[in-house]
């Protein structure tokens, strides 16, 4: 800085002082990373070990990746969707990448519950993970007949209701998009189990928060939000859609800023606690997700792409919270909130473009 | 199995739109076997969140090199086309089944439709390695797409046909197959699903047209091996390396399945991608 | 090929026969790309001279990009959303950068109708391409007030509305939602003017037909399709949602499917036109909304990246028709709809992941 | 304005995290003028579909050259740093509104608020070919992020603030304001947005601390320049470059509008970037 010319004598900076880059503040006392608390208590004695889990049909029953990731170490593993008979899924092609994203349709291809408790419980047993499974049903009945079938059976530490299926008793119209029959549903099984229940929103819907309080009210412990948006490819030859299916699931990045308005709006209006889901694939995501009132995250497609993920970002969560000097993560939760969440805003109504 | 950085050595187009490259990967190069895949990243600010599955083309544990061969189809492929030496990738794998040999087997025939060459080109390495005699049949759409054949080793029977015939015999590749159905102890194919799908059914002939079919004859009738066991496949005339979309390439999602003669969806990624022609429900069945 | 061996003598191929790579087919008499017929004939005498148009809220008024687009190649320019007394619109900040997208919440700042019919009548009057007034408002009474006041008016060659907006009358209810408010403010404009009237369906729907439908049935030249999905980013020190007005409209490639889908089922359940939206960043995505029924495309957000899309998209969509043979575009569209679309498909609501 | 293929000819970080690249870009680099910004493309493979806006650090008529000076904050610029010379990328521009210095004006100003030294670097170079005097009054957090001396034109007069004293004064940059308060005849500042608003109401109160305004006293009570306009501004003491996201550059979006005092929101990408401080409405206004 040879040119610099002599400095007047320093004085008080003006009022209002202001600051010009981002201010250097008093650095907080250290928590050892490996002290953070990052357990997640989720009621009826189900403590996720940390809030990071693997997203329903996305990580199989656990033990598809078992050479690459330790599963003992995630926060939590949501099974594929379990039906009470075998299916066989839809036909091919089932996925196919969109920008920023993909589309599923596997069609619940699974071995149905039975089936299900006899390959994978013991195994799950011996894990520290719990293992939620996931649950789908076309009636009350099979998903109450499912959710009974797992209820009581080690190994199984509680249910995710995938609710974006068809209510064949009510027309094919799926149980997530009316708060009728998502409370319905969600009362039904809440009489057929004590095991912790999760119930998951879809995004395909004009209002969620009418929906959220529906399943919170019917007795859930807790939301995950979201499944995926409906979506549809074009083959190659365009002379038809791609999937074998016709229509899929969207997700991955592309769907965040849908997940995070979702979550946003459930954690306004109840008060169990919400899982958020949708296009985790860093850090910051999860950050973000906290902030709008989620107590845990699910990472599902980024896993496509690197398993290691889920397990990295447990690591980087602790780290973030030690570099804060955080005890817990838990103080992440919710900073992006309107301070008062007394009246619910009919904000995600009125967005106009 | 596991996801591994890998350094892109050599990149060349060898045909028009299809590229080889080798990667530095010692890992992979070791523990291999012919007609296991690799599941490759595409950069990491793309919009791209899939992986692209890549037949393991060939592989050199003495240098630690692994080749993929490969056709500019979409965004992912024309990524990968960008690269330069240098350039570190992410390869996850092997992943999958190999194609199993029968140890009994002198004379394989091998079937390639265009990019098909890339799923089987590895065992012809394999094969000749372990003295066995091998005939590579291979379709093109014209002379221009034909595999050179300085890419092949010095010991395959190399034979050509092509749809409009400009080079070799002229129309689909499948009709040089019966002048080798006796001489062949086992075939492995690979290429679009309409050419394995006639394959299987001249494979599904053979045996009438043969009398007896050649491997197998001696067991008479002794236990048999579940369908889709490694020991099954490997006393199948015909295998063949199916290809099907994928997300995950371990089994989890369920996406890249085929339908199998049972009844039951077969993961290509897991159970494949190479299976006994007999397994598969040729006709679909969803 | 040196070591090729002596080939059997040549014989039929077997039955059946099998085709290993992409048949040659027979070449199509060419067509000069300059002699296809691109033109789009949405009645009422509105025609556009080719399929691409420019998105209401990404083009301004036509004038913005002057120096970079000549606007007279285009098939058509959706104006800024245009309400009856001139709006602020939101706070900033009010555009950032998603995955494979992007959110915006201008709020709907414009200078009011009046105003806009001085500043830019007379200009669009001495254009070729044919400007649709893109209307918005938040009462039956304010867009019937606005098309008013259009009708008639030389260089406004009809209009696009913008349901998305909340009806006070119905409790901030968008009438894009319900297909009672969006039939009856379609069918209330309609009987104020005999201008070619668009309308534009949102996605943030659990299903699209009945509102499609109704808008159809209520008198509606076309639909346009889609708008923007509702969401939402965080600001990066996580105290506050990043936009200015919380939430936020998603728009670009990440939403493509999603756009696919809604034209794909309202094209299977309306007569009249559509026109889609959504993603559209190449001449594949043109092609892929045609095959799916739509007649024409509008760019948006791409439009940020590259000012030169839209007329790019024109020539390449005549040479594609050229080098196929094909006398006029329209020979492209529906190529993927299912043969008979007679009984709607409940395919869309019966969606499973 | 028109998007133009540039190529890159020189990258470097030039302080922790910051970058200065220079792209070959003729078009550009004539007609361009201080405080006017272009629009520049990410990779065509990306998730990223906006482009982002750098201020023009300098330009080189003679070489055809024009630099950008930026930090990397996220995936965009962050992918930007990896680009290699002879890279092509797509850079659109000129956009905006200049700086406009009065005719009269002797002394100039320059007030730099961090990565704000890039928005007025290019004014120094403007001002002191046209033979004026320069001032720059630089602020940062700490040493390590105080702009280069060596990298600013020898005739400017560079002082120094950081928050925590490691360089000059200690301090925020205002505070070094009026000490050249009745030295300059403008002034011209980039940076965060509260150092903005300060120097607005350090502005805003000169007038009376100095009796009279050097600039426009010899005008007496003649016409008055509609706000905003670019005659209304050259006479302004303080002018201000404003920051918002953008979507189109060009004014067709709305997307980056600050709130003024006639309470119409002006957009950044097309009556700014540059305002007059006494049009801003610093409080905001919605
Ligand atoms: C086990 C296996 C081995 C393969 N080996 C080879 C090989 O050695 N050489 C080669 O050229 N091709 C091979 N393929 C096909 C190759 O994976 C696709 O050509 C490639 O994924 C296309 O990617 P893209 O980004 O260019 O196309 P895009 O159309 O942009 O891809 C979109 C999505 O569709 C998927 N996809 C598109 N085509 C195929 C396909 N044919 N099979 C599977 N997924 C597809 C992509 O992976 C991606 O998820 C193999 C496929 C499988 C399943
Ligand atoms: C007129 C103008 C001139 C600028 N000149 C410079 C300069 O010379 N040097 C420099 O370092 N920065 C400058 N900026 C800020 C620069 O544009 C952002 O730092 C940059 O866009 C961040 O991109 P990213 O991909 O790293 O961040 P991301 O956070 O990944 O970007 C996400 C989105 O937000 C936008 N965004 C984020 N921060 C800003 C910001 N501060 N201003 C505007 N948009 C933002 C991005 O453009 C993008 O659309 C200028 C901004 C404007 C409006
Ligand atoms: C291949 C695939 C299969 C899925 N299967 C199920 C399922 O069986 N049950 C369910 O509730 N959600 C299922 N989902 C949805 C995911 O659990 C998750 O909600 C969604 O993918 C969004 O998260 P992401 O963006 O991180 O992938 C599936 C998603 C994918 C990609
Ligand atoms: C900045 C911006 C402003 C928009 N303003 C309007 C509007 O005023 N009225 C309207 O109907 N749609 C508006 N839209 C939506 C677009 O017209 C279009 O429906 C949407 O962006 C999807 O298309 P795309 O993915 O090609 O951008 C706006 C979109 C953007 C990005
Ligand atoms: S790709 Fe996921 S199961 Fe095969
Ligand atoms: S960025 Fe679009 S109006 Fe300024």
């Amino acid at each position: 800085m040879s040119r610099r010319r002599p400095l007047p004598a320093a004085r008080p900076a003006l009022a209002p002082a202001t600051r010009i880059l981002a201010p250097t503040r008093p650095a907080p006392a250290e928590i050892p990373a490996a002290e953070v608390d990052l357990t997640v208590d989720l009621g009826r004695g189900l403590v996720l070990p940390n809030p990071i889990l693997v997203a329903s049909g996305t990580f199989g029953y656990g033990v598809e990746y078992g050479e690459v990731v330790d599963v003992d170490r995630l926060g939590g593993i949501c099974c594929k969707g379990t039906t009470l008979r075998a299916r066989i899924g839809n036909p091919t092609p089932r996925v196919t990448e969109t920008p920023g994203g993909m589309l599923n349709s596997i069609g619940l291809q699974n071995p149905g519950v039975d089936a299900l408790i006899e390959k994978y419980a013991a195994t799950w047993m011996t894990w520290r993970t719990p293992v939620l499974v996931n649950v789908a049903g076309e009636s009350v009945h099979e998903y109450v007949e499912v959710v009974r079938r797992l209820d009581g059976v080690p190994g199984v530490a509680g249910i995710e209701l995938n609710i974006s299926c068809p209510n064949v008793g009510m027309g094919g119209l799926q149980f997530a998009i009316d708060a009728g029959a998502a409370g319905e549903v969600t009362a039904a099984v809440r009489r057929a189990t004590d095991l912790p229940l999760l119930v998951k929103l879809s995004p395909n819907v004009a209002d969620i928060r009418p929906i959220a309080r529906a399943i919170a009210d019917a007795g859930a412990d807790a939301l995950t939000a979201i499944n995926t948006l409906s979506g549809i490819a074009v083959a190659p030859d365009r002379r038809r859609p791609l999937l074998g299916n016709v229509y899929g699931g969207l997700s991955g990045p592309a769907v965040k800023p849908v997940a995070l308005r979702i979550v946003y709006e459930a954690a306004q209006v109840v008060k169990i606690p919400v899982i958020a889901i949708g296009g985790v694939t860093e850090l910051a995501d999860v950050l973000d997700f906290l902030a709008v009132g989620a107590v845990a995250v699910q990472v599902g497609t980024a896993i496509f792409a690197d398993p290691t993920l889920p397990l990295r970002l447990v690591d980087e969560l602790a780290i973030e919270c030690s570099r804060r000097g955080m005890a817990t993560y838990r103080d992440l939760i919710g900073s992006a909130l309107p301070a008062r969440t007394g009246r619910p805003s009919a904000k995600g109504v009125e967005y106009r473009p | 199995m596991r996801p591994a950085a890998a350094e892109l050595v050599d990149s060349r187009e060898i045909l028009p739109g299809q590229w080889l490259q080798a990667y530095h990967a010692p890992d992979l190069a070791v523990g291999s076997r012919a007609g296991q895949f690799v599941h490759v990243r595409t950069g990491d600010f793309s919009g791209m969140v899939l992986r692209r599955p890549f037949s393991l083309n060939t592989v050199d544990a003495a240098t630690g090199t692994v080749t993929i061969h490969f056709r500019v189809f979409g965004r992912g492929t024309e990524w990968f086309t960008r690269l330069r030496p240098g350039d570190q990738i992410d390869l996850f794998g092997p992943l999958g089944r190999p194609f199993e040999v029968d140890p009994r087997s002198r004379h394989l025939l091998l079937v390639a439709g265009g990019l098909g060459i890339a799923g089987v080109r590895m065992l012809a390495d394999e094969a000749i390695r372990a003295g066995r005699q091998v005939t590579l049949l291979f379709g093109a759409a014209s002379a221009r797409e034909v595999y050179p054949s300085t890419l092949l080793p010095d010991e395959v029977e190399y034979v050509v046909a092509t749809d409009d015939g400009s080079l070799g015999h002229r129309g689909f590749v499948t009709a040089l197959v019966p002048d080798y159905e006796a001489w062949a102890d086992q075939a492995f194919a690979c290429g679009p699903a309409p050419m394995l799908a006639a394959l299987a059914r001249l494979a599904a002939g053979r045996r009438g047209r043969l009398g007896v079919a050649k491997l197998g004859r001696k067991r008479g009738g002794g236990r048999t091996d579940p369908t889709g066991s490694p020991a099954a496949r490997r006393k199948a005339f015909l295998q063949v390396s199916m290809e099907q979309n994928m997300g995950c390439a371990v089994g989890a999602c369920l996406g890249c399945v085929v339908m199998t003669m049972s009844g039951t969806p077969q993961r290509v990624c897991r159970e494949g991608p190479v299976f006994a022609a007999e397994e598969i429900a040729w006709e679909g069945g969803w």
